[in-house]
């Protein structure tokens, strides 16, 4: 009973990293329909960039995340016309040729990481690693680590931002058409190559960011990549896919049942309940938790 | 298809007689593992090309074959080829019990509940006892590779011929396409997509589980991080999709490009290592973009475009006439 | 003057041909009226026009500048709209926004606040259900948002594709007369249409398609009082 | 009297609180056409999908020769003997002319062999035999609808169910389907058909069954049905009544 | 149909041309196979132990060779790479065995390609000694042609839990968990082992999934307050488990992990964080040890790894590089020269099992029996403590160079 509050805050805060994690992911699946296998590949490639940049010029690697965004949404902007090939290809079945790329493209980019980062371990060191706030009321205590806190903010902020972005910009009201109804958005004269364009940018860009905090937060290697392209499937997959809305309560929902399995369980069984939980759901309601997905 | 039958009792007998040429024991066993991704390429192929369904777990029925040889053998003390149809049973009852909730959902949704719940089975494995947790299991070494040469062999001949029988012969394999192209006005046709879909779904499942179970004792060692891995699934998607989705030949074809070149990287450029990785991922996405149909799947296309025009030609060759107009004949 | 011209176009869907060397002309100002049966082509030929299927043979003119080839959210800036059959609106969109997504062009954007306005006029159930989410609207006034869209583009030629589809009598009246009213107003209007009385009393010209071929055309009074036409094509 | 082959007592269905067929009760006697007609939206499909086993019926009851048939699923229904075509075709686009007849044709004859032979006399039958070894996909809109057809006869179904099978045809082209229509009846074949064209149904119905916004507002024999002025009003529109 | 079958019939047979056939007998070189993961998810620790093989086999023919009479013969590595998956251990030894005729082997990382490998070796009765496979499982199996320089951690866990217990005050209370993998879980197994033989109070024992977030365990942790947090894992979740107890906030008195904190990227990723952590070990640049062989001490080795890679060396790749200076010994004792036939291999085994030599990495001496059958007891375990940025040897008393230091200072301290 101690911990419960301490068991509430992890699983919020665990939560936080996986909107992170999400969000882009989310959003890139409700426009473009793509399941991207490389989404932990941009996540590593992201955190490298930070820890390098934060070893070349000195400055606290959080300050740096919006280098890390510009950077990586111009390479996903670049990047996303070859997908719109696959995407687009009139043979075969589409979803499983753009999974098949993606998932080559995962390959490609930790071959490519191990080439140029090594096989090591590596993590990023930031001002804030160490700080954290204690509450204490007699035997009930809660700590919320600063940098953890950070990540809960960035990814409110980001899930804010993007909300804002969709709901109240005219290139928002294009996107969410995009997503609805594609024939109908061109005859708005929105273009979905450019569109898709830029939100597959967004998409990279805040992925790589989230690899910057991962960094601060945790170890980083080149071969990192799968293990968060699986929490982010099922994070989009528990919100529904491309339910933009419902990645946090999806995430904050996993982050919980992480937080209290290692608590009050027996925590060899953690991974095992994520996986079970996240099955059950999709074959009781498969349109994620809200029964919103598009 | 008399020829076909006959090119491919021509090209088993080939095979057979192989370890009479050949006795070096490493040619033996990457030949062998071939067959092997052989098999999971093509049993991969069975839900993915011609129900349309992505199998995300299929490495977990491999996986449960390879424990349940291992487990039979070494804690219940069974024999190798007793446990063989078992392993093979167990994961067709795997593939039912699961087939049943899981393939009512479609497209990533199928693909991701297969995943998480392949997952779900390395992570038991990972906790149970009589798996041996992560420690894994090791099981006598027999390590003969003739014997393993032909019993891998037999196996992926075997679920070859059935596959090709059920899905090319009999009239199976076109009521699972039917209800790949439109399951809902395959249903007015008289066909029961759920029942076909779980068929389908054990068909594949059950060849798998045996390969597993030879696997197991032909390695000696198995562990959650081995037999229950993604990789073996993603191998033989990539396989698969290499070769030609949809085909039986396709698939083994991919399997044997892909393997070989896996294979004859690592045996000669073991230093490049790392680049491998690269090159391989980067001849992935371009297989995609550029032969989506994969190796066979473009091979035959072309050669189903020219008899296409051919016929055409024959039929309506007065362009730009309506095709329906000519068509009062039967041929 | 002529605002659109199509010349010999042939286009279909990959190895379907559906249309076979259409020649049409759409006069400023005027209504023009395709008819045909289900499925005759008339779908196509609009897709055709504001670039959502790509011509396969021919060439297209809008105010004699050849569209041919051009992407659809180039010829939308052009000044073409099409209202699509189906409604085809953002489900899960606010009726506003789906408004004000019919203004995302800079040509439209500058006069997003008197359109909205007066597509509001036109259709004053809009304006109580403004921020009803679209799609649990009623079908009749899924058209208007669909119809209110395609003015908030501010056209200068706008294409009905069947906006009378599914609606009880009174209501395509209803659409009838705003079509009426846009004419009056100076839009060049193209309708696609199985409803033949409505679409020939207040077309200028109109053209029947049968099997991706144009068969007849004529004064919209002339088409709707040749008895031939009426049994062939109208099925009365 | 004898049981008819289909009869439709009382359905209703509903989606939410929508009620796309409200309360609507017909028959169709062995060796009859049954037309099926009304405005766009009016439930005809729905009424078919009901019929087919495509929905379960919100209320009310449909009986086949006989016994309830409500809420069995399609493929049980085409076993017992109920064919039926889509107003959206639906080919099996990757699948040849010949195959996509061969997967109904298996529902009778379970042996590829005698399904591929069966197959051929129905492609012979419909007239598409040329177009066998082409991929559905590239057929037009025509062909499709005769593809359909096709499918639906492998089935050697005691009950056709047609969805619009004239609707976007030439007067040559409709003539010749109306022409298979007559002969499949004669054949003993029963008809229940949804179509557009007032002509077709009102030269070839039996019965006609006339639907209005899920509403049955009127049935009877083509002639009466024709001249009743609710039926007018709602299906040619206020202009022709 | 029949061309698909065309097609696979000549792309076997291209495979099989390839493939490359016998290679010749007669060479006066020692042909040494190198099994270990180059690749996949313990490639880092498989490069590490290439890193000790190379050395050993750069400076051996930097000398001119192994001497077997008179003469020097030189080594010539062949790699095969496991990508760390044991079939593909196995397949790396069938062909080092039969198409490359290597001598003897240099073995994998980890356990699980070990257990693959070895048996195939053993049928083709090629000594293999491994650089590092620290699981138990590896030697309770009693392959007669295995060897490993690195003792299991069953055996070296204990020491460092001994060391703290022999502190005044000691720690009395502990919490231990272990990754989900088999050395890591092995790990803390003798942990806690050890834990109760000292009379420690175990307040936690859990095995927890691979690469889990361990914030919320180190939660409990701070709840329970345990003088000792002990964790068996692999390099990056050493790592994150020292960032969850920072974030936390959470300073225990004594923080145990194992030979991963050797590891200079342990260091290099956390600095100051990663100061006073304890580890387990039984090697490092500075331990007491005098070599009759290639390197006189333990510090004239570091010196030449730093010169050749650039990174400083840890337990793994000295215990590497040991393995090829035990084939050496055992070489020169039975003075067989290349290529070895199935009885000088028989020999070498033999002598391998003799063997009793003195290097820059301890002494080494294989049991011939019991549990540790075949995995090198010379040594005596370390308990080290990362003092300066430096691992340290703070016990056993015996071979001590620093004092522990004890309790931690807090994190904020730093």
């Amino acid at each position: 009973m101690l911990l419960l509050p301490q068991a509430l805050v992890d699983g919020l805060l665990i939560g936080g990293i996986y909107i992170t994690i999400a969000i882009g992911f989310s959003l890139a699946y409700g426009v473009m329909h793509i399941i991207d296998f490389a989404v932990g590949e941009w996540i590593m490639l992201g955190a490298f960039l930070g820890l390098y940049l934060s070893q070349w010029t000195q400055v606290e690697p959080l300050l740096l995340l919006p280098v890390v965004f510009v950077v990586f949404a111009v390479l996903g902007y670049l990047f996303q016309p070859v997908i719109h090939r696959v995407l687009s290809g009139k043979k075969g079945n589409p979803l499983l040729m753009a999974l098949v790329f993606t998932f080559g493209l995962a390959i490609a980019f930790k071959g490519l990481g191990l080439t140029v980062f090594g096989f090591f371990s590596r993590s990023i060191p930031s001002a804030m690693a160490a700080d954290s706030f204690t509450f204490v009321r007699g035997d009930f205590f809660v700590t919320i680590p600063v940098i953890r806190l950070i990540g809960l903010a960035y990814a409110i902020a980001v899930t804010l931002a993007l909300s804002w972005i969709l709901k109240r910009t005219d290139f928002g009201l294009a996107v969410q058409a995009l997503a609805q109804n594609k024939e109908a958005a061109g005859l708005m004269g929105i273009s979905a190559k450019r569109t898709n364009s830029w939100v597959y940018g967004i998409y990279v860009g805040i992925s790589a960011m989230s690899g910057v905090l991962i960094g601060c937060m945790f170890s980083i290697s080149a071969q990192m990549g799968g293990k968060y392209t699986v929490f982010s499937f099922f994070v989009v997959v528990l919100a529904g896919m491309g339910f933009l809305a419902g990645v946090p309560w999806a995430a904050f929902l996993l982050g919980m049942v992480q937080s209290f399995f290692l608590i009050y369980f027996d925590p060899g069984y953690t991974l095992l309940a994520v996986f079970i939980i996240l099955y059950a759901v999709l074959l009781i309601s498969p349109k994620g938790l809200f029964g919103k997905g598009v | 298809m008399r020829r076909g039958i006959f090119a491919f009792w021509l090209f088993i007998g080939l095979m057979a007689v192989v370890p009479a040429f050949v006795q070096n024991a490493f040619v033996l066993r990457i030949v062998t593992e071939l067959f092997m991704w052989i098999g999971l390429a093509i049993t991969w192929d069975v839900m993915a090309g011609y129900a349309g369904y992505l199998n995300f777990g299929h490495g977990a029925f491999f996986g449960a074959g390879a424990y349940t040889t291992a487990i039979l053998m070494m804690r219940c003390g069974w024999t190798f080829a007793a446990t063989l149809p078992v392993a093979g049973l167990l994961a067709g009852l795997a593939a039912l019990l699961a087939g049943i909730p899981t393939l009512r959902l479609k497209g990533a949704y199928f693909a991701i509940a297969t995943w998480a719940l392949a997952l779900a089975i390395q992570q038991l494995a990972l906790v149970l006892d009589i798996t041996g947790g992560p420690d894994g299991m090791r099981l006598p070494p027999f390590l003969h590779p003739v014997f393993f040469f032909y019993v891998m062999l037999a196996v992926a001949a075997v679920t070859f011929l059935l596959l090709w029988l059920l899905l090319e012969r009999a009239s199976f394999g076109l009521k699972l396409k039917a209800i790949r192209e439109d399951e809902a006005g395959a249903m007015a046709l008289g066909l029961n997509p759920a029942r076909i879909k779980i068929q389908a779904f054990v068909l594949s499942a059950v060849p798998a589980g045996v390969l597993g179970g030879i696997y197991a004792f032909w390695i000696t060692f198995i562990d959650p991080a081995s037999v229950l891995a993604d990789i073996i699934t993603d191998q033989a998607m990539v396989m698969a999709v290499f070769g030609g989705l949809g085909t039986l030949l396709g698939p083994v074809i991919g399997a044997i490009v892909v393997f070989s070149f896996k294979t004859l990287f690592w045996a000669y450029l073991a230093d490049y290592q790392v680049l491998y990785l690269i090159i391989l991922g980067v001849v992935i996405a371009l297989t995609v973009v550029f032969l989506p149909n994969g190796i066979w799947g473009t091979l035959t296309g072309q050669i189903q475009a020219r008899n296409a025009l051919i016929k055409g030609m024959a039929i309506d060759p007065a362009q730009g006439r309506h095709p329906e107009q000519g068509a009062d004949s039967n041929d | 003057m002529t605002v659109l011209k199509l010349v010999s176009v042939s286009a279909g869907y990959g190895e379907t041909q559906v249309l076979w060397n259409i020649d049409l002309e759409v006069e400023k100002g005027c209504i023009v009226a395709l008819l045909g049966a289900n499925g005759a082509g008339k779908t196509t030929t609009l897709k055709t026009v504001c670039g959502l299927l790509p011509a396969t043979q021919g060439r297209l003119y809008y105010n004699g500048v050849d569209i041919t080839g051009r992407p659809v959210h180039e010829t939308v800036n052009l000044g073409i709209t099409l209202v699509p059959e189906g409604r085809q609106l953002f489900g899960k969109m606010t009726v506003e926004e789906n408004l004000i997504i019919g203004s995302f062009l800079k040509r439209a954007k500058e006069h997003r606040a008197r359109n909205l306005a007066w597509v509001y006029e036109l259709f004053p159930p809009l304006g109580i259900r403004r921020n009803q989410i679209a799609e649990t609207l009623s079908g009749g006034e899924q058209q208007m948002v669909a119809i209110g869209r395609g003015l908030m583009q501010n056209p200068d030629l706008i294409m009905f594709d069947e906006p009378s589809l599914g609606l009880a009598p009174l209501l395509v009246q209803e659409m009838f007369r705003v079509i009426g009213e846009l004419h009056r107003r100076g839009l060049t209007v193209f309708l696609v249409e199985q409803n033949v009385h409505h679409s020939l009393k207040i077309a200028d010209y109109g053209y029947v398609i049968e099997n991706g071929r144009i068969v007849h055309q004529g004064e919209g009074k002339q088409l709707a009082a040749d008895p031939t036409i009426r049994q062939a094509y109208l099925g009365i | 009297m004898t049981e008819p082959i289909l009869r439709v007592d009382g359905v209703v269905k509903a989606f939410g609180g929508l009620h796309a067929v409200n309360d609507v009760s017909f028959e169709v006697g062995k060796g009859m056409i049954v037309g099926l007609i009304g405005p766009n939206g009016a439930g005809k499909t729905t009424i078919f999908n009901v019929i087919s086993g495509y929905y379960a019926p919100t209320r009310g009851r449909v009986f086949f020769k006989g016994s309830d048939i409500s809420g069995l699923p399609p493929y049980a229904l085409a076993k017992m003997g109920i064919g039926r075509t889509f107003q959206v075709v639906k080919p099996f686009p990757g699948l040849s002319v010949l195959e996509n007849v061969m997967v109904a044709s298996l529902c009778r004859h379970p042996r590829k062999h005698d399904a591929r032979r069966h197959a051929w006399d129905i492609l012979e039958f419909t007239g598409l035999g040329p177009r066998a070894h082409d991929a559905a996909a590239s057929l037009t809109l025509p062909g499709r609808k005769r593809l359909e057809i096709s499918k639906a006869l492998a089935l050697e179904p005691q009950l056709l169910l047609l969805d619009e099978v004239v609707a976007g045809l030439n007067p040559t082209e409709a003539d010749r389907t109306i022409e298979l229509i007559l002969k499949l009846r004669d054949q003993g074949i029963s008809i229940l058909i949804v179509e557009h064209i007032m002509r077709v149904i009102m030269n070839i119905s039996d019965q006609v069954v006339v639907l209005n916004f899920g509403q049955q507002i009127a049935l009877g024999k083509p002639v009466e049905v024709v001249k009743d002025p609710v039926v007018i009003e709602a299906y040619l529109g206020e202009e022709a009544a | 149909m029949k061309s698909a079958f065309a097609i696979m019939s000549w792309m076997l047979v291209a495979l099989f041309l390839v493939l490359p056939q016998t290679a010749a007998a007669q060479r006066d070189y020692y042909k040494v196979g190198v099994i270990t993961s180059l690749s996949g998810d313990l490639a880092t620790g498989g490069n590490v132990t290439k890193r000790g093989y190379d050395l050993w086999a750069q400076t051996v023919n930097a000398a001119g060779g192994i001497e077997i009479d008179g003469r020097k013969y030189k080594v010539e590595l062949v790699y095969g790479d496991a990508q760390s998956k044991p079939d593909q251990g196995a397949s790396a030894a069938e062909r080092l065995a039969t198409q490359e005729k290597v001598d003897f082997v240099l073995g994998p990382y980890s356990s699980g390609v070990t257990l693959a490998a070895a048996p195939v070796l053993e049928k083709y009765k090629i000594p293999m000694i491994t650089g590092s496979a620290e699981s138990p499982m590896i030697w309770l199996q009693k392959f007669y042609y295995t060897f490993g320089t690195i003792p299991p951690v069953n055996y070296t866990g204990a020491s460092p839990v001994e060391t703290l217990a022999a502190l005044d005050p000691p720690p009395k209370s502990a919490m231990i968990l272990g990754s989900n993998d088999t050395f890591s879980k092995a790990t803390a197994e003798a942990f806690q082992e050890a834990a109760k033989q000292a009379g420690i109070e175990i307040k936690k024992f859990n095995i927890v999934p691979a690469g889990q977030d361990l914030m919320s365990f180190m939660s409990v942790a701070k709840a329970l307050k345990p003088d000792l947090v002990a964790f068996g894992g692999h390099d990056e979740e050493l790592i994150n488990l020292v960032k969850a107890l920072l974030q936390i906030n959470y300073t225990p008195k004594a923080l145990l992990m194992h030979y991963g904190v050797t590891e200079p990227a342990f260091v290099e990723a956390l600095a100051k964080n990663a100061e006073q952590v304890y580890g387990a070990s039984v090697w490092t640049e500075t331990v007491h040890a005098k070599g009759d062989y290639l390197w006189a001490d333990a510090a004239a080795y570091a010196k030449d790894a730093e010169a050749a890679f650039k990174v400083p060396a840890d337990y793994t790749q000295a215990g590497s590089t040991a393995a090829g200076i035990a084939f050496m010994a055992a070489l020169g004792q039975i003075k067989a020269a290349p290529p070895l036939d199935e009885a000088e291999r028989e020999a070498l085994v033999k002598a391998l099992e003799k063997l009793d030599i003195q290097t820059f990495y301890g002494r080494l001496k294989f049991a011939e029996e019991g549990q540790f059958y075949h995995a090198n007891i010379g040594l005596s375990p370390l308990t080290v403590q990362i003092q300066g940025g430096k691992p340290v040897i703070v016990g056993p008393p015996s071979e001590a160079q620093s004092t522990p230091q004890y309790p931690m200072t807090p994190w904020e301290k730093r």
